[in-house]
């Protein structure tokens, strides 16, 4: 599904030359959910916007579905970082996650229901006539989440969608995301830096390295596909691999 | 209710002193171009009868709507092209600049030759002015929309139309009403300079006329006139400007 | 933000995406564009050459103008008038809009004045001029100003406006002074607004300093513009005009610049800088 | 020898040069202040003048009411129009006229070569241009179509400055066109033809323009307005007598091209102000309706 | 230090009224560590922005050092959960953690020294020419909080400062702000969404409800002043603070 091979990106900074990302390679199969972290500043942002074909790449590629990626491809939906400015603020929250469907040739009902389901599966029921800037800035996340989720995309894009929420609701929003996944067979890219969450969400982990960055780690994350935020978190397996990650952080920071 | 009040006593607060103070310092005056304002006053409703009104006024008005309308419709449709496709932008921006520098006693004769003499000419002269500020906002707002608002729209591929009216446009809609606003006084001012030019009839040649044959009072009363209507229509423009805006202004006065 | 940003779509290509034109070559390309339509137009049945003449004949008229002193001479005086009269316009719009912006019951106070004030016509004004100030520069300066003034505090106003609820409450909460919240907070939020207004300030300072040339007589370009025109010199006239034309363009290549250097931070200008 | 007394008022300076600044338009009617200049007219009086180009009365009637110009060239019926508007304005020599002669003068209604338009009556339901209306072109056009048993009141009277009357009148835009010297000869030049020769119709020998002062000045300083006149005389003198040097002068302030410099009709530069014209352009102004009051010619004359 | 008294707020939302926090009153004692937890959207930011004078409360007041507040307090930071939008994109990273420096008195050198220190503490040494904009998301919430922390203020208001950080990035952050509330005697507000943090971080977590909101808990953490990010957390008594907070948060979210 995605396939990058040697990308990297260089930025330029008041003329000289800052390498983000020195060179990572990885695969995502159709129908898997990758976590991907990495400290602060190591260029987590900068991957997925190459992967979601808003930034072009300095050297390597992305390539979805084995077409190289050099615009964003079809059916896909990106939760960015800076949720609160990627909603339209002359939009109501309603129109904000029923702006990307219009071209989906859904009927006017077919719309409304797919918003009024979304906005309920992240918890912002009847929040549709509400301004994005009415919102606190975890209602703002959720309404995110939640136009990616109406979008019903193959490939899932989410940069720390979870960070301003607090943790009762971050265990839904776990469930929710790791719920589509199975059930609609979507392929999710999910940036965190949240340990916990990364072990409890992904098939696999991918650990960055600290800038110019490379693949630190890749671990296999085999906790079966029925998770509970319960029972899975308080087994010693996830204590194994939750160290495992939380290793492979430290050294990266360490290595920096 | 007593914010109304507050707003109309602070809407003719100042003019008010003003116009007392001009009263009061022109009282008595002896200077053939700066008569009392008394004499002027009652000059007023002399000079602006109903059948002026009729023959001068609103045909002049007429011909600043249908110019303003435009100028306006124009200014936005260029700048979003100019503003969004990079090449075209550099392409045409000397050429602009070079049409903006010429001056209307030089540009109307020009515009008569291919405009004829009648309405056409001078809402062309109209637009001559009006077009700039609307333009040149509708570039500068088109190029600093929010670049994360740019990625949304991007991502979820919403296509050019969609992207252009749906997000460039609102978002550089602050700008765009700068420069309308902008443009209703210019529209105004070019509407006195058409009428300078192959002219029988209308609010600015009436003013011009007067100049001409001394007639000072009379003068200084259409000088007055067109102030209040530059206020009357800024006045309904900041309505509209309330009502298309509310997203902005809301979110800016809510609790300040 | 994004520094090479993929725009649409496009098909795709291997090897190097093309390089893009230089913007310079671009603007000259459009200016040719614009000259050989000035060329061939009168050529055609739709315009006369006898009042329209083609860019060849005006070129040649304004290769003998600019062998005269006296030509130099007017330009250096409409340039004089031009500039006095737009950093006069400049400074007070910018100081007065960032001053009244700042201050909500000012601006309340002011905006039926200045919306009635800006409509009124500086040509309506030329017999005060004359009256206060002469056939000299300040009376070509009055009018200038007066024309100039209202762009760049309109500007500034609506920039002032546009500050960031949360970067407001951010000064708010650090205390800055008011100095200091009009110095870090008004001043860079209104520049991108500014920037627009001093564009559109700078042609009108110079349309309404040849225009007060013509009307009142003051030397300089528009003076000589009137006597070409009252003697029926059309090539000589659009030569001039083609000057002014090109300080206009001229104007803007400066203020690009400015922009450049004061706006480096703007989404505008960032992009673009890479 | 001069020495320059400090601009702005006229004062007389002591026993030096009184400077003099004027306010004229850069055209053809102007062009004997400027021989007169060149041939020490005024130097000779101890007068040095200073001349404005200014486009209009707009900037020249304030100019001179503020005392910023010390005397201004404006039109009769411009004057009138001060003089009946309040503004103590008097005429202080003559500055041009009509040759009076029909076919030869320097203004004319024009027409295009195929306009259907061949007598002035024919004007009567035409679209005229004229640079000014309400002004000395309508008020003697009027005239012209009134003596050709026509009725003036249906004339459609469009501004149109001179400079731009050859165009519109030959992009159609107006049917005829009231063109003075240099433009009259530009129109005739691409085939177009006079129907009415209004200055002619309106007066013998009409007065149509005058330099003027304000009653200020000429009871303040009453020697030096003599001054002034009688060099202005002199240089309307030296005008008549050599047409040659008119069209020479008018080389050096305008941009009049060599030929049709060489083709125009020069208006006639008679000495003295004809005053039963200055009273015929006031009687029709007041017939048109043009004046608030009644002009008084007597004050406006010297 | 801070006396919070039936502090209420109602926004007016389309005309309707809604009730973002019905009455709030408690106590932060001079050079006390409070933390407060809630679910997202009860009004955590609403409330610190009334402490912070930038709110009028509907009702009851917010009091520092018996003066009750009308607009910020002296020698009071603020850390906003809009992190971008909280840093002014004209200056450099630098200049904005100088700014609120510039108005205390101090030498060029005193506020460069600063501004340094307080970047590296952060761990963003030498980035002081860097845009806001060339910075990662963790990397401007941090250049945020390098902000109050070169201000040394004496009262300090954070909500979920550190929200876009990495864990080790967070657990470094986390031991600063200790460090610098014990050493420097500052009064802390901490909002966080993050149990762990509430509960290592803090002497009292304070848990509100969901809205109308009001206060669910008052829980005291007996950790003692000394504590360590492995020891502490992994401690019994740690374990069992985090499942109060978490049982009273899942609570509150229930009764909603
Ligand atoms: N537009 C830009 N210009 C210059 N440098 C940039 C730009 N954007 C990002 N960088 C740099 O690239 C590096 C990676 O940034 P990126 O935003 O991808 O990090 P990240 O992994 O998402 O971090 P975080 O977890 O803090 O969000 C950082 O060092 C940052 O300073
Ligand atoms: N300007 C506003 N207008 C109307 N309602 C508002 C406004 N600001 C906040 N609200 C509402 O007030 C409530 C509390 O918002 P607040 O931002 O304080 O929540 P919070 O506790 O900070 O949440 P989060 O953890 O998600 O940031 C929310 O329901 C929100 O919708
Ligand atoms: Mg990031
Ligand atoms: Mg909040």
């Amino acid at each position: 599904m995605l396939e990058v091979a040697g990308i990297g990106k260089d930025y330029r900074v008041d003329g000289a030359v800052h390498t983000a990302i020195d060179a990572l390679s990885f695969h995502v199969a159709e129908g898997e959910l990758v976590c991907i972290v990495g400290p602060s500043g190591c260029g987590k942002t900068t991957l997925l916007r190459m992967c979601a074909g808003l930034l072009a790449p300095t050297r390597g590629t992305a390539a979805v579905d084995g077409r190289e990626v050099d615009g964003p491809p079809e059916g896909t939906a990106v939760v960015f970082q800076e949720y609160g400015r990627s909603l339209f603020p002359w939009m109501r929250v309603g129109a904000n996650v029923e702006l990307p469907l219009k071209r989906l040739g859904l009927t006017r009902a077919e719309r409304r229901d797919r918003v009024a389901e979304a906005l309920r599966l992240v918890d912002l029921e009847g929040k549709e006539r509400a301004w994005p800037w009415q919102l606190s800035g975890g209602m703002q996340q959720r309404t995110a989440i939640a136009r990616a989720v109406a979008f019903r995309p193959r490939l899932l894009l989410m940069d720390e969608p979870f960070a301003a929420v607090d943790a009762q609701t971050r265990a839904d929003l776990e469930d929710l995301i790791r719920d589509l996944w199975s059930r609609l067979g979507i392929t999710v890219v999910f940036i965190t830096h949240d340990i916990d969450e990364s072990v409890y969400l992904g098939q696999r982990v991918l650990v960055l390295s600290s800038p110019p960055t490379t693949m630190r780690a890749e671990i296999h994350i085999d906790l079966g596909p029925d998770r509970d935020q319960l029972e899975t978190r308080s087994g010693p397996a996830f204590a194994k691999l939750r160290g495992q990650v939380w290793g492979e952080i430290q050294a990266a920071k360490r290595d920096a | 209710m007593r914010s109304l009040v507050r707003k109309a006593l602070l809407a003719v607060g100042l003019p008010a002193v003003l116009f007392a103070a001009w009263w009061l310092a022109s009282a008595g005056s002896t200077s053939f171009y700066f008569p009392p304002l008394s004499e002027i006053v009652a000059e007023f409703g002399e000079t602006w009868t109903a059948e002026r009104w009729r023959d001068d006024v609103l045909p002049s008005v007429a011909r600043l709507a249908a110019g303003y309308a435009a100028s306006c419709a124009a200014g936005v449709a260029l700048g979003l092209l100019i503003g969004r496709v990079r090449w075209l932008f550099h392409a045409t921006e000397p050429v602009l600049e070079f049409a903006r520098a010429v001056p209307p006693p030089v540009l109307v004769p020009v515009i008569m030759l291919f405009a004829g003499i009648g309405d056409g000419m001078k809402i062309a002269v109209i637009v001559s002015g009006c077009l700039w500020p609307v333009l040149l906002n509708t570039v500068a707002g088109v190029r600093s929309v929010e670049p994360v608002q740019l990625d949304t729209a991007a991502a979820y591929r919403l296509g050019r139309a969609r992207t252009l009216t749906a997000v460039v446009l609102p978002g550089a809609s602050p700008r765009i009403v700068t420069g309308m606003r902008q443009a209703l006084a210019i529209g105004v001012i070019l509407m006195v300079v058409s009428e300078m030019f192959a002219a029988q009839s209308g609010l600015g040649f009436a003013i011009v006329q007067f100049q001409r044959s001394y007639a000072i009072p009379a003068m200084w009363s259409g000088i007055l006139l067109l102030g209040c209507l530059g206020a009357a229509l800024a006045a309904l423009f900041s309505c509209a400007d309330r009502a298309v805006l509310h997203w902005y202004h809301r979110q800016r006065t809510e609790e300040a | 933000m994004s520094s090479e940003r993929f725009h649409s779509p496009r098909p795709r290509s291997k090897g190097p995406r093309p390089r893009p034109v230089p913007p310079l070559f671009l603007g000259a390309a459009g200016v040719a564009a614009a000259l050989l339509a000035g060329q061939l137009l009168p050529l055609t049945p739709l315009v006369d050459p006898r009042y329209f003449p083609t860019t060849g004949a005006v070129l040649a008229a304004l290769a003998d103008d600019l062998a005269r002193a006296e030509f130099w001479r007017a330009l250096g005086d409409t340039l004089v008038a031009w500039a006095a009269g737009l950093a006069i316009a400049v400074a007070a719009g910018a100081a007065l809009g960032i001053l009244i912006g700042s201050l909500p019951p000012v601006r309340a106070a002011t905006a039926s004045t200045i919306e009635f004030l800006r409509p009124i016509p500086s040509v309506a004004l030329v017999p005060l001029a004359v009256l206060l100030f002469g056939t000299r520069l300040p009376s070509t300066l009055l009018l200038v100003v007066y024309a100039a003034f209202w762009q760049v505090l309109v500007q500034v106003l609506a920039g002032v406006r546009d500050v960031d609820p949360v970067a407001a409450d951010t000064a708010k909460s650090l205390r800055l002074t008011p100095w200091q919240r009009l110095a870090h907070l008004a001043w860079p939020t209104a520049l991108p607004y500014l920037m627009t207004g001093v564009r559109l300030a700078a042609t009108v300072a110079l349309v309404l300093a040849v225009t007060a040339e013509l009307v009142i007589g003051s030397p300089g370009l528009g003076h000589e513009i009137a006597v070409a025109q009252t003697s029926g010199a059309a090539e000589r006239m659009y030569a001039l005009i083609l000057v002014a034309g090109a300080l206009g363009v001229a104007v803007n290549l400066g203020v690009r610049a400015l922009e450049r250097e004061v706006l480096a931070w703007h989404p505008s200008v960032r992009g673009e800088a890479r | 020898a001069t020495t320059a007394a400090c601009g702005g008022g006229g004062e007389a300076g002591d026993g030096g040069t009184d400077a003099v600044s004027v306010g004229v338009i850069p055209i053809v009617d102007v062009a004997p202040i400027y021989l007169g200049i060149e041939q020490g007219f005024f130097a000779s009086r101890d007068i040095e003048v200073e001349l404005t180009e200014a486009q209009g009365g707009a900037a020249i009637v304030p100019g001179v009411a503020a005392q910023e110009f010390d005397f201004g060239f404006s039109n009769i019926t411009s004057l009138l129009l001060a003089q009946s508007a309040g503004l103590p304005v008097e005429i202080v020599a003559n500055g041009v006229a009509s040759t009076g002669v029909a076919g030869e003068d320097f203004g004319a209604v024009m027409v295009p070569a195929d306009s259907p338009i061949q007598t002035p009556a024919d004007l009567a339901a035409a679209t005229v241009a004229v640079n000014t209306l309400n002004n000395i072109g309508d008020t003697t056009i009027r005239e012209s179509v009134r003596l050709d048993d026509g009725d003036p009141s249906g004339i459609g009277f469009t501004e149109v400055a001179f400079p731009d009357m050859p165009a519109q009148l030959s992009a159609g835009n107006v049917d005829a066109a009231w063109a003075v010297e240099p433009f009259k000869s530009m129109i005739e030049a691409e085939g177009g033809r006079p129907v009415a020769w209004n200055y002619v119709d309106a007066a013998p020998d009409l007065t149509v323009a005058a330099y003027f002062t304000t009653s200020q000045l000429s009871q303040e300083d009453p020697d030096l307005v003599r001054r002034f006149s009688e060099a202005i005389a002199e240089s309307l003198q030296y005008a008549t007598d050599n047409p040659e040097a008119v069209r020479d002068i008018l080389g050096t302030y305008t941009d009049i091209s060599p030929d049709i410099r060489a083709a125009l009709t020069l208006p006639a530069f008679p000495a003295e102000v004809n005053r039963a014209s200055v009273e015929r352009l006031a009687e029709l102004g007041e017939a048109d309706g043009i004046f608030e009051n009644p002009p008084d010619v007597d004050a406006l004359l010297p």
